[in-house]
């Protein structure tokens, strides 16, 4: 293998992490909820516009940001389930979906009006360095990102492993039946995982940030992007989530550097059509 | 549709028949305008019937009907274009193209047993996937698009549906009524009925004799078809096309919000909702002008403000609330 | 067919009209002959295109006042098309009920025919500000003017800058690389220089043309790609933010072109290039139309937009601006001298325009029988200090070119 | 006299659980044979897969002297075999009349035909008055009768039977018991499963009792109820 | 100490009780018995809160309950052993158990309980970190009684505990049930399995079409010609 090819699967690794910590967000509340989060490219530019302000006003670096902007996403998350997703709880799917739909399409252009179409960048003294190893060249911005990515990704499953809400939760998601019957406050540990799942969001968005510039647009493409990777790794699987970054960000940047960088999400999207047609319950997913 | 009209009360048909008079008569007394946003209207019914009938009566889920629409369009304007073939002929091209696009689509999906969500996602996969497909395709210009000319050998006539927007007008609601008297027509089938029941509970349909992935796959043939046509006369309305437009997931969506506000699974549903969903649109951005806001997006916020209402309220969509209201009989149908 | 004869207010017709259409509350505005001429500006102010619809949208803010100085009378209607063909149709339709005698649009190809098609069926001419996409002035379109090259035009001007780089600057490249987005912008960009770099002469090689999906969030891969290769120069082909991405990874790259130059692409010069990158922005090259720092329109627009639009810089948004700006100059002065606003006579007015003074660089601007300026050259536009400035050709230059741009290192 | 039905040495497990393990037994024409047993026995899982919902681990189903194991469940009513579902499956938003309907027309694509034939099987069960209600609004009785009907729609020549009486008071227990008999009477073979004794006793020809997955008796109701292995199994030993 | 009184259950258009009233005395087992789909389930989920009823009021210890949610219902000590066990398959035998007393009222007790639980089923402390789903149908029984004890109940609802185990451990099931009985935890028993019930139980109730047709001691009952009948068909 070529150092070249080498640097390419690095950065798709890299990249494909913080993904992945994106698309964790949405396994983790259909996971549970069985709630599709149509809307969840647009909160991760909200998260990315809220990383921009805080560098802006109080210049404080998104890797610090990213603790107060997952918090306040947890808030978010908690408030909007309790008031606007909780009568849509095992409701018909495309009901669920005209309703994030219009939410999106609220986000969207609140963004635009806020903050006008211009991508917003954050230029942190390290935007540009970048580590040598040997002949590679790995962004130092992408390292530090998907360092970020796993340890928010680890806190997550040591969360719901080792925790008794973690357990409640992964309980719910075993069955709802059962937790009922235990007395479990299933409303409350649904509005803390809908609130864990933003609070994931918001840290890779803020994270997403130091790699993209925020900016409207890119709502959507990140939406479809989470789609891709959690079916490809698992519908509702946390480890599956990461493994499918992963995986979409080595497939897309290998068919880019051989094939053709303006097909390659054709790759992404001919991978999801695979898995779903051969194992529709994801690489790592538990049919559900 | 006779049951359906002999169902209707007096009122009700008196309702059907002012509309239907309403709508012939509209080009004698409105502007082009209003003419254009009930093209729009129309076109936006007609996509909605294609769509509900695979969602609304068979219960399956697509959010990648952009797909056919663009499959449609290219085969007719590309015909068109490089072989001066014209769209009559062309849209008995485009029907096959899309409809054994939708039937790959549906047999990949159903034979797999992949259902609700997942069945979703792979319709957007596979129109995402054309969309890129096309945008490498050069013949048919790539990402650059493809253009019809307004005065080439024979394009302004209306057999090349060239022509000004009377002829889309008509066509548009002959396409809008038609289809929902097909629609209203298959509803009262034994292949409407065999739709229902696979919606309803797939399991007990099977033990009543319905072989549920043939009916599925009817249900995706009729829509993707009839989808298809719909691509057809988008692409002569605008005159161009380009993979990022037509193929694009926002497509997908716009063409599935009529449906499912106006009544997912209703014959007069689709019609109800894009009666309701571009008059909004456009009566939004009226108001702003009216109260002098600039304010690129606000319209847009509103409207997915008034989408959330909506769901929020009549999740069952506004026809059968509707016509509960009116009194109408066949509120369910 | 003609509908105007029997045509209702449109208030009294929603009213009629079952179309549950009683929100829509816009004052039917009075068909009043005025010695304005009426121009809708149909702009993609939100949507996908937003960004470079705003800032078009900046300039037609500007013109009335500036027009007026120069004994034009206008009267705008804005109208946002949403980046969405079907909005652009229905506003089109709209705005000439409201009484629009002409068109001004619409930066996207497709939102530009959505509109073009309304023109052509009810007589009014429409404008092109920007939209390169060549089928515009092919398609027949009897009513439509464009003032702004199209692909091919972009790349055959932007070759000859740069070969005027070569000459000015002495440097001797070999080897070059072609990177465009795979969108309707840089397709039209990619079959001019397919088609035209083989004969044109330039002293270097192409080594590939890369397409890369301007939905991709990332273009680290693509940098990859072009490191392997090596190229002396970067051809680049992009949109604003994907510019960024391009610089910045080329940078932790640590890929050192002798220069990165786009031959008509936005992106290099805009705003957020400048923002995102500080010091790195400088340098890059776009060879493309330009405003004419010595036109006294073009001054007269500089001082009214310093003036009407603070936070915003007339160097950086001077292509959108002056394009927008131009497109309205043009219909006011035919609209002067066909004496009516009619739209077959203002279409003839259009067609016989000799318009010297103006404000992007260039002769004098006429239309082809197509409707199309054939004429719209090309200057060279280097980020100095991070404004974009003025380096070829010398008789409207403000600085000389420098190539190869310094290093990377040192710049942070 | 060839079995209509006829059932060897079926097999079916879950993850190594048997559920049903080396059943065999036939029904003859023109009977009506009863399945019993507790709960967990295995009869649900035996009657999936003579009808076609679920394919066996191993052995024969032939019916009418075809072979109809792995057959789809459509194929399967295609063939003659009707079913009721003991957890009832309705179509709840179709009219008591369109669910019959739906029945019908495997025989039919005339519509005015599927609807006399609803008609008249709707009459036999008692639910033509309530034929323009939805079906999610019945009681859970009616909805018993409505898969019944929906199942005697399709003309079989065999009819599952599963719990049809289970929550039915005496007195519609009684009438079930003889709406069921005419059919018996006009031909139609009837293969049940019931914890409604009263009903076995009163309509079985024959009983098969399963247990844990396996028969451990077969015989007239007579025989049968005073197996005491029967009674051990299915009362429970306490009842004893 | 529990009382319904005239409580009537809809699911969508369809009524699952209709007026349907019962009293539990403190420290008795009461039966529940009815033919499938008679509404048994409908009532023990409607009393826990899990469904909420159209009209009547089911007072617990005084307190009107219908109308909380069942966490509140679960936290005022109505513990509930459902059909079909409801355990978390995925889940550890051990977290099963944490689940049962995430109950406020239960949670300083927490480490007593489970001690208790253990010693009562040694089987569950041999399989304290397995996954749930493995356990067998009996020790699965064993495990939601075990759960339901963590929630500290001085009442628990047991439906259908019984279905799909063997007659052994049936009888292992229901000498648990009498043995918390005597350790003073009121019992309501919904079973199928007539006979055993009626037999064990103080009073019952016959449910039939979600309706209470018959009441009156477990004995009483078991003596019923038309019990016998209906339901044991001799």
């Amino acid at each position: 293998m070529t150092a070249i090819t080498l640097n390419v699967i690095v950065q798709g690794v890299l990249t494909g992490l913080v993904y992945g910590l994106m698309a964790l967000g949405l396994s983790v509340i259909f996971g549970v909820m069985r709630v599709v989060n149509f809307a969840h490219g647009e909160f991760t530019v909200i998260a990315m516009y809220a990383a921009f302000i805080l560098f802006e006003v109080l210049h404080i670096d998104p890797l610090i940001a990213l603790l107060p902007i997952a918090a306040v996403f947890f808030g978010i998350g908690y408030l909007l389930q309790r008031t606007l997703i909780t009568p849509f709880i095992g409701r018909a799917e495309h009901e669920q979906f005209i309703l994030l739909v219009g939410l999106a399409t609220v986000i969207v252009n609140g963004i635009l009006l806020i903050f006008g179409p211009d991508a917003r960048p954050i230029n942190l003294p390290y935007s540009f360095d970048s580590y040598t190893v040997g002949s590679l060249f790995i962004d130092k911005v992408r390292v530090l990102a998907a360092i970020a990515a796993l340890a928010v990704a680890a806190a997550l499953f040591l969360f719901f492993r080792y925790t008794r809400t973690g357990t409640a939760i992964r309980a719910c998601a075993d069955n709802l039946t059962g937790a009922g019957v235990v007395g479990l406050n299933v409303k409350q540990l649904y509005a803390v995982t809908f609130g864990l799942g933003l609070a994931c969001v918001g840290a890779a968005g803020t994270l997403m940030a130091t790699i993209a510039d925020a900016s409207p647009g890119l709502a959507q493409a990140y939406t479809l992007l989470a789609f891709t990777i959690v079916i490809v790794g698992g519908l509702g699987s946390m480890v599956g989530a990461l493994v499918g970054g992963i995986l979409i960000g080595v497939s897309e940047a290998l068919a880019g550097f051989y094939i053709q960088p303006s097909m390659k999400s054709m790759f992404s999207f001919a991978l999801l059509i695979i898995v779903l047609v051969l194992r529709p319950q994801g690489l790592l997913g538990r049919r559900l | 549709m006779s049951g359906l009209w002999h169902n209707a009360g007096w009122h009700g048909k008196a309702i059907a028949l002012l509309l239907l008079l309403a709508f012939l008569a509209a080009p004698l007394v409105s502007d082009r305008y209003l003419l254009s946003v009930l093209i729009l209207v129309f076109y936006f019914a007609y996509l909605g019937q294609a769509w509900n009938l695979l969602m609304g009566f068979a219960g399956q889920l697509s959010l990648g009907h952009a797909l056919y629409l663009g499959l449609g369009a290219y085969t007719a304007t590309a015909l068109w274009t490089l072989f001066g073939i014209g769209p009559w002929i062309g849209v008995f091209i485009a029907i096959p193209v899309a409809a054994a696009a939708g039937m790959f689509v549906g047999w990949l999906g159903w034979r797999f047993a992949i259902e609700g969500v997942y069945f979703a996602l792979l319709t957007i996969a596979f129109a995402e996937f054309t969309r890129i497909g096309f945008d490498h395709l050069q013949i048919t210009g790539a990402s650059g698009g493809l253009f019809l000319s307004v005065n080439g050998p024979g394009a302004d006539k209306w057999w090349n549906l060239g022509g000004g927007p009377l002829l889309y007008y008509y066509l548009s609601l002959i396409l809008a009524v038609g289809a929902t008297f097909l629609v209203a027509r298959l509803r009262q089938s034994s292949l409407g009925y065999r739709w229902l029941a696979v919606r309803e509970n797939p399991e007990a349909a099977q033990a009543v004799g319905i072989n549920i992935f043939r009916a599925r796959m009817i249900a995706m043939l009729i829509s993707s078809s009839m989808t298809a046509v719909g691509g057809v006369f988008y692409g002569f309305y605008y005159r161009n096309l380009f993979p990022s437009q037509v193929f694009d997931i926002s497509r997908s969506i716009e063409l599935i919000l009529a449906p499912i506000i106006g009544g997912l699974g209703t014959i007069f549903g689709p019609v109800v909702g894009a009666i309701i969903l571009t008059p909004l649109g456009e009566s939004l951005t009226g108001l702003m002008e009216a109260f002098g806001i600039n304010a690129p997006g606000a319209k847009l916020i509103f409207y997915g403000i008034v989408l959330m209402i909506i769901i929020s309220l009549r999740p069952d969509g506004v026809w059968p609330w509707l016509a509960r209201h009116l009194k109408l009989d066949g509120a369910r149908k | 067919m003609s509908f105007d004869h029997r045509k209702l207010s449109r208030r009294s017709v929603l009213a009629g009209t079952a179309a549950g259409a009683v929100l829509l509350g816009a004052p039917a505005i009075v068909r009043a002959q005025t010695k304005a001429l009426k121009i809708a500006v149909l702009l993609p102010q939100s949507g996908y295109l937003a960004q470079a619809g705003q800032s078009c949208h900046r300039g037609a803010l500007v013109a009335p006042s500036v027009l007026s100085d120069f004994g034009h009378q206008v009267e705008l209607i804005h109208i946002d098309m949403e980046s969405n063909p079907d909005v652009a149709r229905t506003q089109t339709e709209r705005a000439i009920n409201e009484g629009a005698q002409c068109i001004v649009g619409a930066f996207d190809s497709a939102g530009t025919l959505a509109i073009a098609q309304v023109c052509e069926q009810r007589q009014v001419p429409l404008i092109v500000n920007i939209g390169a996409a060549p089928q515009l002035t092919e398609q027949g379109y009897k009513f439509l003017v464009r003032n702004f090259p199209t692909g091919g035009m972009l790349v055959k001007n932007g070759l000859h800058q740069i070969q005027a780089l070569i000459d000015a600057t002495k440097i001797a490249p070999k080897t070059a690389v072609f990177l465009h987005a795979n969108d309707n912008f840089g397709m039209a960009q990619r079959k001019g220089m397919d088609a035209l770099f083989p004969t044109a002469g330039l002293p270097f090689k192409l080594l590939e043309s890369i397409a890369y999906d301007p939905k991709a969030q990332d273009l680290s891969v693509e940098v990859t790609k072009i490191r392997g290769l090596n190229p002396d120069l970067l051809l680049v082909v992009t949109r604003a933010a994907d510019a960024i991405k391009l610089v910045r990874d080329t940078v932790r790259q640590k890929f050192q072109p002798m220069g990165i130059i786009s031959p008509g692409a936005p992106g290099l010069y805009d705003e957020e290039f400048y923002k995102a990158l500080g010091p790195l922005a400088d340098y890059h090259i776009d060879a493309l139309p330009w405003a004419n720092p010595k036109s006294k329109v073009t001054q007269a627009l500089e001082a009214a937009f310093k003036k009407q639009q603070p936070n915003y810089r007339f160097a950086v948004e001077c292509f959108n601006v002056g394009f927008t700006f131009d497109a309205l100059l043009i219909a006011a002065d035919a609209f002067k001298r066909a004496g009516t606003a009619t739209g077959p006579e203002l279409m003839k007015a259009l067609m016989a325009t000799n318009l010297v003074d103006h404000t992007m660089i260039g002769p004098p601007i006429k239309f082809d029988a197509k409707g199309q300026n054939v004429d719209i050259p090309s200057g060279c536009v280097q980020n100095r200090a991070q404004t974009p400035t003025v380096v070829l050709p010398a008789e409207v230059a403000t600085m000389t070119p420098v190539l190869p741009m310094p290093p990377w290192q040192g710049r942070t | 006299m060839t079995a209509l039905l006829s059932v060897r040495d079926l097999s079916k497990h879950f993850r190594g659980l048997a559920a049903v393990s080396h059943v065999s037994f036939d029904v003859n024409p023109g009977e009506i044979f009863a399945i019993i047993g507790p709960n967990g026995a295995g009869k649900t899982t035996l009657f999936n897969m003579i009808a076609g919902a679920m394919a066996p681990n191993g052995g024969t189903i032939t019916f009418a002297g075809e072979h109809i194991e792995g057959l789809r469940s459509d194929q399967v009513a295609q063939r003659g075999i009707g079913r009721t579902f003991q957890v009832v499956k309705p179509f709840p938003a179709l009219t008591v009349e369109d669910n019959v309907v739906v029945g019908a027309l495997m025989r039919t694509n005339a519509l005015g035909e599927a609807r006399k034939v609803a008609h008249e099987v709707l009459t036999q069960l008692d639910l033509i008055g309530k034929r323009d209600q939805l079906a999610s609004s019945l009681t859970l009785p009616d909805r018993k009768r409505l898969e019944v009907a929906r199942a005697l729609a399709t003309r079989p020549q065999l009819l599952l039977l599963d719990e049809v009486m289970a929550g039915l008071r005496p007195t519609e227990t009684d009438r079930i018991v003889s709406i069921l008999r005419d059919l018996n009477r006009s031909g139609l073979t009837i293969l049940l499963i019931e914890h409604v004794m009263r009903a076995v006793t009163a309509l079985a020809s024959r009983i098969l009792v399963l247990h844990h997955g396996a028969a451990i008796a077969e015989g007239t109701p007579d025989d049968v109820l005073r197996n005491p292995a029967v009674i051990e199994s299915y009362l429970g030993a306490e009842a004893l | 100490m529990l009382r319904v009184e005239n409580i009537s259950v809809f699911y969508g258009d369809a009524q699952a009780l209709d007026d349907v009233s019962l009293s539990v005395d403190e420290g008795a087992i009461v039966a529940i018995v009815g033919a499938n789909g008679a509404g048994k389930t409908s009532l023990i989920r409607t009393i826990a809160g899990m469904h909420r009823p159209a009209s009547g009021r089911i007072l617990f210890r005084d307190t009107d309950i219908a109308g909380l949610s069942s966490h509140q219902v679960c936290n005022l000590g109505v513990g509930q052993v459902a059909e079909g066990r409801q355990i978390f398959p995925s889940l550890t035998v051990s977290e099963n158990l944490d689940m049962g007393a995430m109950l406020p009222r239960a949670r300083a007790k927490r480490e007593q309980n489970r001690e208790r639980v253990l010693a009562m089923f040694p089987r569950l402390k041999e399989r304290i970190a397995q996954a749930a789903g493995t356990l067998s149908g009996g020790e699965q029984q064993m495990l939601a009684i075990g759960r339901c004890l963590m929630g500290e109940p001085s009442l628990i609802m047991f439906d259908e505990p019984s279905l799909g185990l063997a007659p052994t451990i049936v009888h292992d099931v229901l000498k648990t049930i009498r043995d918390l009985n005597a350790a003073g935890i009121t019992c309501v028993l919904v079973e199928q399995n007539v006979a055993v019930s009626l037999k064990i139980a103080s009073q019952a109730y016959v449910l039939e079409n979600g309706r209470v047709t018959l009441s009156g001691t477990g004995a009483e009952l078991l003596a019923d010609e038309r019990v016998r009948q209906a339901y044991l068909g001799i």
